[in-house]
Order: structure tokens, then C-alpha cells, then sequence
């Protein structure tokens, strides 16, 4: 059965709302509006205004009642609608959900999930096209989850809630029309393990979200020209699964690295660094990552290309890596 | 209220209203074709049926007076004397664009006009507002900043945070709510415990009137008095005005949340109609005159677009400028 | 204020209020002290002066009832019955504080008495007291909750979204605000354009009313009439009370910005002294029981010291414990 | 003549204050009392309410007000009292702040100088020990300077405020208190230029800050077991100093990169890809780094201390990448 990303996004929340009756849903426009990408759309008719609840423009507060209605035995699942939003609410995730644990000696913890649009490729400027998922994965005590396939925008959301901890699961924006089948029969994933999308031998393209596309994109044609260049979705950005980055690059010797961050200190930084930490003597050319451009992002689509990774720059970051690494 | 104001409409003013809201009207209107030709592209948030509050507040301003604005901020622009050539090409995200092709429809710049641009972040304007305002006080000047803003917005932290700083310290800035009932899908008394704006302004010791957002020259003379007052050191005020939004929050909006009885009950009171009915019962205006004003606003939308269309894209290479300023202060 | 309150005060009342008093300030002063011998660091935020709140507050509510704190929150956590022990141990930043040792003085915690935490960030509490009033809505509980805060936690916006969340969505919730006229250096009027308390709140459509903070019983029998409505499901309400703090902010404050008089003047109305006068007036009290509660709230000091002094630190190979929650729900 | 860091800070704002009617200082409690790190005491009698602003506590509304003070014509310099509360500000920083000089087609610049307390180490808990200016780094439209020496903090914001652009400067709260003497006739620094402060041969230390004495102390003990280390001291963490960085590494052939910030998507990460990127096969030895544990910073002073870098475990990793790098 054919399925889109936003509505397996939908079956995996009504799901939870039906299991148990501690979640419910809030955000703003998740209700009459229907989500402002018809992600909740009919689950208000469904569990009514107690349990999918619209918020005022107040992301500080209600992204803190989350983490009090947490606290408080609830399972909530907060939508900010896009991560844009989120840097007004930034001092409760980082100095609340991220902390009371640790800080009352686990006497406490945090079960919410907060889910956000991420991502730019749309036009719509430079307020509206973050990509902050990296940067949230650098707070201790949060995780931070990507469902970049049908199965884990159907399955994520259930291991976010069975989860103590609190959980940001960010959505790419692109993703929400994606069609697809679902695997049958799989009925759980989990927070922690990245997967291979692609198998391949002579490089690794480790990527998430909508980049993985991208990667997918740029494989194809390089298996086109004889490279062979394995997948990585690393579904998880904390923690990171440094077991399946290491094995991957241990075997085909190189890596690029894409995402969608501004370049300097994006995610890629960070899974660099822990290859060259952690496989330096099994490398046979530089990690190389592939980022959004230094710049706000424009709006203009020409611009807004230019400044974003894509299948064209992926490959040509590949071909430079297998042409230059033998130089060194 | 007109009556009650300090001036009574003359012809020449009332067809510079109807004109301003005319030149508004056909340029979202034409806006949102454009959108479905995929000219125009990211989020667009039209502006019809609120024209009367552009019109009015930019008809009482001074040419120094700072303006900070929003998301759905063509009239606002428009108004304020941006040029529709290059507001259009903006749109498109041509170089010609007012703001180069990089900001788009929520982010309209003009230094020249102060006009301090559209934010696409909710209340994301009114502490620059602050900033602009104490920047006219400690200068000594008495210019004022005006500071557009949604219902939706008075629920953030930083309209409560800027209301009391402005009142606090007698700034020179007059915070302009335009309440349309909506924030996107969310009613005013679903996001509001107190649904009287100008209550919340008196929490701050602040001024703040209710005024026809339909009637562009009660709108005009609410700014006019404010101002007046604000010239003088009286401190900041609020106005709120009561509009309505005659099309969906944006592009992607199915308007589940309001029913078209609503829609077109504010449509019969529309700024434009209730204007034009005046200044003809009044004597002011003939219906050829309606029709000329009409199509002068069609007239400069084609040009506009026309212009848009012919002008050239910023090139890739010029992708990473203005990230910092090319000049040293 | 007590004559026209529901119940008039009686000896075992008026001592249970005094006794927490004592325990208290005898707890801020040796902190006080502790601090000078560095055995205690990080900030310390002292409650001398505005004891009668927390006395008063805790009296009022349920043990089921949360409890969501500030910095400066000693006096709420002792009140609310977490052990003395517990608490010195934690300003020791021992393993068996009441935060294990991870927190310190600003963020006391007790799962088990509902003690949500002290929080450094001035407002941080409030969004989050929103949350444990929905949790206690939700699921149809008759408890509530009770979130402390400043007079300059009443700028941030925080303090705006969450007042509006809790009045609009009819929440459990007592927001008590402690008004000692000053946050850090800064005074009321120069932080606030409109200083009375309980006309922001209003702009929520919520109830609120000012207290004597001086006066423990006045303090319990606003909470206990206020919390009997919120039970009833009258939706939140705030209570601004009146106080002062004696001390310095912290331990690095050359108190610059207040006078010496007036300081003293406050003292002279300390909610210990005028409870004491009035118990002893009323024949409630001898001099005699004073001294008794005295020397047991010292020798509970002491004993804390002891506990805190000999008790373990926690191991430097726990240091990641706690960061990711140890179960799975 | 000696003088401390927070005289030399306090000297730099009175000098621009009366270089420039233009400029003003503005946050909590920078008046009355006096600063809450004693920065600005005296200055609220020499030159004014007007020109030395205490701020109610909105965060928000003041760093935004700053913003648009830059924009109407002045020279703020806004001081958030310490980084923990500019998440907070977040969003005026990195959606207006960042970007309005890019999305405006360049007609409006943001000359505003922000000030922050950073830094751990005082036992002031999670939620008042972050060290958040590796992140901010992450932000295009900023500029991000850290001042580690007195002539830096005497000097660096002079040319912050002669900037168009929007500098962060972050005070490490252990600097204030830090004696010495300035270097007589330095007149003008830069918010470019890396500095080398201890040369040496066998490794590059980089870092900044108050790390700047970890390392300095961690090389003199180094020194007494014959390894010479280069101490090198980033001062600006946007823009990098790139060619300063290659050089070093260039010369010594290995790197240990130390900062405060969280391991994971620290400043570090980002100079180690960098290091990875343009000077792979000048390396030795793997790129290693040293930084805070990935827990929320507890309160217990010895927790604090496992938790933060030293002496000690940087002379470590510096003696584990000396000894263990001739395997590979
Ligand atoms: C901080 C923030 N939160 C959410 C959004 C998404 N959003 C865009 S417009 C809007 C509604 C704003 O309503 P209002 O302020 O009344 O302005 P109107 O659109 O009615 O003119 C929302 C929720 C946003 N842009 N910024
Ligand atoms: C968001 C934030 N900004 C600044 C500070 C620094 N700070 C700590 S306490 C304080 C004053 C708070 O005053 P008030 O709310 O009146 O509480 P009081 O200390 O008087 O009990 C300030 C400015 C902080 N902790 N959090
Ligand atoms: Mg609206
Ligand atoms: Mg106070």
C-alpha cells in the first residue's frame, strides 16, 4: 500500500494517541488547521481538542509545558512547527529538557518528544530554511532522531515515546510528499543505529534526512562511471552510531560527509573528526563533506541552489577525493 | 469618527486612499496568479482586505519615520512608497529586487524609505523596533518608528518584553496591531485568555485605542493623533486595528478553521467598497474616476511585472555577498 | 488581615509557622557562614526576609500538590519538607544532597515531595509549572500547582506566554510571585513601566491579588482561599507578595543600589519579629517557646552540617550518570 | 602598570564611550550595580542613564533592541550578563542580527557588539556553566572573538565596533580577575588574527580563551619532559584563521585541539576537519582534541572539574598522540 511520509507520520502519531492514553499531541495550527503541513490533519475530529491541542504563538511556553507535562506522568508530543521557531524556545530544551535528569541526580526525566519541520530547498528565505539538527545534537541529555525513509517516519515516533529521555525528531520539509511502501511486518526501530541505504566498496556517503536523496541521487550516477559508493543514513545525530560509520569506512577507505548545515561546525564536522579520531590509519584520502554555502540562505531559487548540497556537488566531491587521494 | 476628527475627507485625500488601496489590491491580486504561474515562489501571504491600514498608517507618517513590518507586508511597502517595480521583482527574486532577489516576499528592504524589512518570525520585529526608536530618542530627533505586527503575535514573549521597554522608556514608536481575528487557523479567543488588545497595552501603562481597520481615514486619523502625540514625548501607544483577511493565510491554506459566511460577510464591508460607497455619496468621487484609479493600479502591476520579468537574475557568482557589510564603518 | 480570614490563628498554628521561620533563617545564616569557610560555592541566593512566604505557602498546599521553584529557593524546599540534611548536603555538593550533588544551591529537587526544582533561569520555571497544571488537568487530578518567581521574572516574556497559556487553558495553577522590590540591583520601577503585579495579571483575565509577604499568616490564608478556588476549577491565579530580601542578591553583591535605611527599615517589619510580637500579644506564645524553636532549628542546622560534612562524595566515575534517564519507561 | 582583565574591559567601553557619541552599553544591571562581573562599575556616574542602560530582564527585546539601535544610526554595545541567558536572545541573534545585512541585498548593516560571560569552572551548575561560542560560530553574518589576553580584552573592541557586522566578544568569567601588564604602544587588534603564544616543534596546541592557560600550563609541564609545544590562540572563532592554523600544523606535524564546549560539534570539531581538509598528509598523528565531558556541568566541585579540560588531560592527549602515533 502506498503510503506518503506526512501520513505515515500521521498513522504513527494517531497510533501512540490510541495506545496510551498519557500522549497527546500540541503545537500551533496542529488542530483546526490541520498541521501546517497536513501532518495532524482529521486528528482533532478523531481525539479531540484535550488531546491534539492548538497552542498561541508561544513556543517558549508551551514547548516548557511539554517538558512540565512530561514531568507531570503525560507523553507528549510537541510539534514546533518548523525548527526556525525552536530558537525561541531553545532555553527550555537546553536548560530544561536536556538538564533535569542530570541535575536532579535522575531523580527526574523528560519523556517528550518534540517534533520539527528542518530543512531549506523551498525558497522561502532565511528565517524559514534552518538546519539545526546538527547543532541540537551537541546537548548532552538531549537525542536527536532523522526519519528520512516511510518506515522510520512510521516507526521513530514510537521509540522517541517508550523513550525517557527527551527526543527531537526533525522532518525535512521535502520529505512530506515522498511516496512509498511501507516493509511490512516491521514493527519497531530504534534511536541509536544507522543504517546502510546503499551498499557499495570504494566510498562512503554518510548523510540523514533529505540528503540521503541527494546521496542516493549522486551514487547512482557515479555507479554510472565505475564508482561503487556505499550509503550511510545515520537516522540517529546523538547519539551517533560510531560503530557503523568506523565498519563502513574501514572497508571502502574514504568518506564525504553531506548535510545540509552551514559548512563550519555543521554535523559533518563532528562525524569527521570522529573518523579521523577513531579510523585515521585506515583512511586512504582526507574526509570530505559536502555542506550548505556560508550565507543566509537566499530566497531566489538560482541562489538558494547554488547554496545548497546536491547530487551534482555530492559526485564531484567523490571524483575529487578518488583523483586527488592518490597524491598523498 | 470622521466626523469627530480633526479634518473632514477632501477629494484629493480620499482618492489617495482609494489609490493606495486600489495599487494594493490589484498587485496581490496579480501576486497571487503569478503564484500559480510558479513566477512567484516560497511563502506568500496576500494582503487583501487590510489595505485600508496600510494606506491609512503610511498616509500619516513622515518620510524619516522608521517602519518595521511583517510577513505580509506588500501594502505596507506599497504604501510606504517602495517602488512596485521593485517589489514585484522581489518577488520573483530578480537582482532588480528590493532587496536583490535574496529576501523575497516576507523579507521586502528599503534603507532609503526606512523601510526595515518584513521578518517571517512572529513579534521578530518589535524589539528592532525598540532598537530603532530609543536610536530616534537618544538622537534627539522626532522621527517615530512604527511597528506592524498580527494578532497572533501578542501572544509571543517579545511583544510583552518590547511593550514594556517602549513604555518604559518613552520611546517614540507606535506599535500597530493589525487584528485580523486569525493567526493562520487560530482564532484570536483560542490563542488570547484576554481578547481586548488594547487592555494588554494598558498593563504597560501604555495608550492604545481600538480603530476601524476597514476605514482607511479612521485609520489615518488614529495614526495622526498618535503620532502627534508621540512627537510631543508622550511615549509609545498602540493602535489595533480591526481588520480581516479576505484570502487564506497562505498559499497552503485549505481555511478549514472559518466559514465562508464569515469570509463574505467582511467582504461586503470591504475598505475598498465602503470607501468608494463614501467618497461617492459624499459627492467626492465619480464612478469614472473609480475606473481611472483602477486601471492606473493595473496599469503600474503590468509594468511591474513586465519589469520583473525582463530583469536579470543576481549571478551565482555574487552568492556569498552582503553576508558581511562590504563597507567599514 | 487575619481577623477578616476564614480562621483565626491558634497557638499550635502560630508556632508551626514560627518553627519554619526559625529553620529557615537559621539554614540561610549558617549558609551564610558555610560559604565564607568556601564549603559551600557557586552562587548563593540567601531567603532571609521573605521567610513568611515559603512558611506560609507550604501550609497551604497538599502533598500531592507540585512545586516548581526558583534560585533562591532554600526557604521553599525546607518549607515543603525535603530534609535539612539533604538540602546542606547538596549545597556541600555531596552524594547524598538532595540532587545527588549535580545541582546545588539553585537546583534543589525531591521527586517524592513534588519539588520540581529551583531554576537558574529567571522565568525558566514557569513554562514548565504550565505543563505539570496541564499534566494535573489532563488527568482530572484536584491537585495543583505552585510556581514561585521574582518581581524580575515579570519582564520576561516567559512570564507573558505562560499567564496567558494557564488562563486561557483554565489550569490549576498558583503563580506566586515574590516581590522583594528588586531583582539584582535593579529596582521595580526602574524594570517595570507598570509596578503593580496584579494588573498584568488581570490583562490574562486571571485573578490576583496583593499580600502582605511579611506575614505568614496572611501568606496561608491567601494560598488557602486562592488554592480552594483552583481546586473548585476557577483557572489560575496569581498572588503578588509583598516582601523584601535582607541580604545581598548573592555572595558578590556590594549592594550599591539600595540604602542602608532602608534596608533596615524592612527589618524592622521582618516577617520573624511580627509573628513573634503577635503570638506573645495574643498570649499564644511565651518567650520561653521562642527560645525552645530557636535552639531546635540550630541544633537541626547542626545536625545538617554533621550530615553534610561527613557524608561521601559522589564518585568521579558517576560523573555521566543521570544524563540519559537509567529506566525505560 | 598591572591591570585586571575586567579594568582593561571596562577601559576599552570608556574609551569607545568617549570616542563616539554614538556608542552606549546596555543590559542588566550594567548600571546601579555596578555590572554583574564588576565590568562597568564607575560608569553609570561618569557618563549616564542614557549612555550606560540598565535593561529590565527581557533578553529578547534588549539584544533586539540593540540590533535595531545599530540599525537607527548608534554603537551599542549590548552586554548579556552572562551566554547562558543569550539563548534567550537566540533568535534576535541568529534571524535578524546574522542576516539582515545578506537578505537585504546589503542596504543595511547591524554595527552591534555583543558582549557575553562564558565558560565554566566556578561550580555555577548546568544551566549557568555553558560554553556556547563554538556554536554561535556555526552562524554566517556573525563575527565571534574571543579576547584570552589583556591586550585583547583592552583592545579587541575597539575594532569590534568599528565593524559593520555584528561581533559577539566572550568573556571567559575566570579571565576578570586575571593580572598583568599590557603590551605599551599596541594600538589596534583584529578580530582575524590567530596568535601564537608559546612557540614550539613537536605539536600545535589550538585553542582559546581561558583553555589558552590550560595550555600553556599543560606545555610547561610537556617542556620539562622535552616535548615543545606550540601554544597557538585562535582569538577569532568566525572567521578561522586558517592559514594560521595550517602553518602551525604544518611546521609541527600534529595537533591537539582544546576547548570548552561539549565534545561532540565543539569548535574543535570543526578545526580538526579543517585541519583534515587542508593538511592531511602533512599530519603525523591523527587530530586529537580535548574538551568538556558530554554531561551537563554539575554543580560538586570535583564532578566539575573530571568534567572540564586541565592541564593534566591535555598534556596527556598530547603525550598519548606522541607515543601512539608511530603505529599507524
Ligand atoms: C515565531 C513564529 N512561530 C510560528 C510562525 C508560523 N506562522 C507564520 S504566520 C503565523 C500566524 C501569525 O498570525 P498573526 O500574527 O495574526 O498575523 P497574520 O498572519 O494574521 O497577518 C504563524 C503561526 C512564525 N512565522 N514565527
Ligand atoms: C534569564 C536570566 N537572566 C539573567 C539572570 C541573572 N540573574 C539572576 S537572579 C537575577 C535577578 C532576578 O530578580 P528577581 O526575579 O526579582 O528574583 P530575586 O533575586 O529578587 O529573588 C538576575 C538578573 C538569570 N539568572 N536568568
Ligand atoms: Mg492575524
Ligand atoms: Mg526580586
Amino acid at each position: 500500500m502506498r503510503i506518503a511520509y506526512r501520513d505515515a507520520v500521521r498513522e504513527a502519531i494517531r497510533d501512540a494517541l490510541k495506545a496510551d492514553p498519557r500522549v497527546f499531541l500540541m503545537g500551533e495550527d496542529v488542530g483546526r488547521y490541520g498541521g501546517s503541513y497536513a501532518v495532524s490533519k482529521g486528528l482533532l475530529e478523531e481525539f479531540g481538542p484535550q488531546r491534539i491541542r492548538d497552542t498561541p504563538l508561544s513556543e517558549s511556553a508551551f514547548v516548557g509545558a511539554g517538558i512540565g507535562a512530561a514531568l507531570g506522568g503525560l507523553r507528549p508530543i510537541v510539534e514546533i512547527m518548523t525548527v526556525n521557531f525552536s530558537l525561541l524556545a531553545l532555553d527550555q530544551i537546553v536548560n530544561n529538557a536536556a538538564t533535569l535528569s542530570h541535575m536532579s541526580g535522575g531523580q527526574l526525566s523528560v519523556p517528550l518528544v518534540i517534533r520539527l519541520a528542518t530543512g531549506a530547498g523551498r525558497q522561502l528565505g532565511a528565517q524559514h530554511s534552518h538546519s539545526l539538527e546538527g547543532w541540537y545534537a551537541h546537548i548532552p541529555g538531549l537525542r536527536i532522531a532523522v526519519p528520512a525513509t516511510l518506515d522510520d517516519a512510521r516507526r521513530m515516533l514510537a521509540a522517541a515515546l517508550a523513550s525517557p529521555d527527551p527526543v527531537l525528531l526533525f522532518e525535512h520539509l521535502y520529505l512530506y510528499n515522498m511516496e512509498g511502501e511501507l516493509t511490512p511486518g516491521l514493527e519497531r526501530v530504534d534511536l541509536e543505529h544507522a543504517a546502510i541505504r546503499r551498499a557499495g566498496r570504494d566510498v562512503t556517503l554518510i548523510t540523514y534526512g533529505w540528503s540521503l536523496y541527494k546521496c542516493l541521487a549522486a551514487a547512482a550516477t557515479l555507479a554510472q562511471e565505475g564508482i561503487d559508493a556505499e550509503v550511510l543514513d545515520l537516522r540517529a545525530l546523538r547519539p551517533l552510531d560510531d560503530a557503523a560509520i568506523m565498519a563502513s569506512v574501514r572497508r571502502t577507505r574514504r568518506a564525504v560527509i553531506v548535510d545540509e548545515g552551514w559548512r563550519s561546525g555543521s554535523l559533518s564536522a563532528e562525524v569527521a573528526t570522529r573518523i579521523v579520531e577513531q579510523a585515521f590509519y585506515d583512511l586512504d584520502a582526507p574526509v570530505a563533506r559536502v555542506c550548505t554555502a556560508e550565507v543566509p540562505v537566499p530566497y531566489a531559487k538560482h541562489l538558494e541552489a547554488a547554496a545548497l548540497p546536491s547530487p551534482e556537488t555530492i559526485a564531484a566531491a567523490v571524483r575529487n577525493l578518488l583523483t586527488s587521494g592518490a597524491g598523498g | 469618527m470622521s466626523a469627530a476628527g480633526g479634518y473632514a475627507l477632501s477629494r484629493e485625500h480620499g482618492l489617495e486612499l482609494l489609490r493606495q488601496m486600489l495599487r494594493i489590491r490589484a498587485f496581490e491580486d496579480r501576486s497571487y496568479r503569478l503564484y500559480g504561474e510558479t513566477k512567484i515562489r516560497g511563502f506568500l501571504h496576500l494582503y487583501n482586505g487590510e489595505e485600508a491600514v496600510a494606506a491609512g498608517v503610511m498616509q500619516a507618517l513622515r518620510p524619516a519615520d522608521a517602519i518595521v513590518s511583517t510577513y505580509r507586508e506588500h501594502g505596507h511597502a506599497l504604501a510606504r512608497g517602495i517602488s512596485m517595480n521593485a517589489v514585484m521583482a522581489e518577488l520573483f527574486g530578480k537582482q532588480t529586487g528590493c532587496s536583490r532577489g535574496r529576501g523575497g516576499s516576507m523579507h521586502l528592504f528599503d534603507a532609503a524609505k526606512r523601510f526595515y524589512g518584513g521578518n517571517a518570525i512572529v513579534a521578530g520585529g518589535l524589539p528592532i523596533a525598540v532598537g530603532l526608536a530609543l536610536a530616534q530618542k537618544l538622537q534627539h530627533q522626532s522621527d517615530l518608528t512604527a511597528c506592524f505586527f498580527g494578532d497572533g503575535a501578542v501572544a509571543e514573549g517579545e511583544f510583552h518584553e518590547s511593550l514594556n521597554l517602549a513604555s518604559l522608556w518613552k520611546l517614540p514608536l507606535l506599535f500597530i496591531c493589525e487584528n485580523n481575528l486569525y493567526a493562520m487557523g487560530t482564532a484570536l479567543e483560542r490563542a488570547q485568555a484576554e481578547t481586548d488588545i488594547t487592555t494588554k497595552a494598558r498593563a504597560y501603562r501604555m495608550e492604545a485605542t481600538a480603530v476601524d481597520g476597514m476605514d482607511a481615514f479612521a485609520v489615518e486619523e488614529a495614526v495622526a493623533d498618535a503620532a502627534r502625540k508621540i512627537r510631543n514625548g508622550a511615549g509609545p501607544a498602540l493602535l489595533e486595528m480591526r481588520t480581516y483577511r479576505f484570502r487564506a493565510h497562505s498559499m497552503f491554506d485549505p481555511q478549514l478553521y472559518r466559514d465562508k459566511a464569515e469570509v463574505e460577510a467582511w467582504q461586503k464591508k470591504g475598505p475598498i467598497v465602503s470607501l468608494t460607497t463614501r467618497l461617492k455619496a459624499l459627492g467626492l468621487m465619480t464612478e469614472e474616476d473609480y475606473q481611472r484609479l483602477e486601471r492606473e493600479a493595473e496599469a503600474e502591476v503590468e509594468t511591474a511585472v513586465g519589469f520583473a520579468e525582463s530583469s536579470p537574475w543576481e549571478p551565482v557568482s555574487e552568492l556569498a555577498r552582503f553576508v558581511y557589510a562590504e563597507h567599514i564603518a
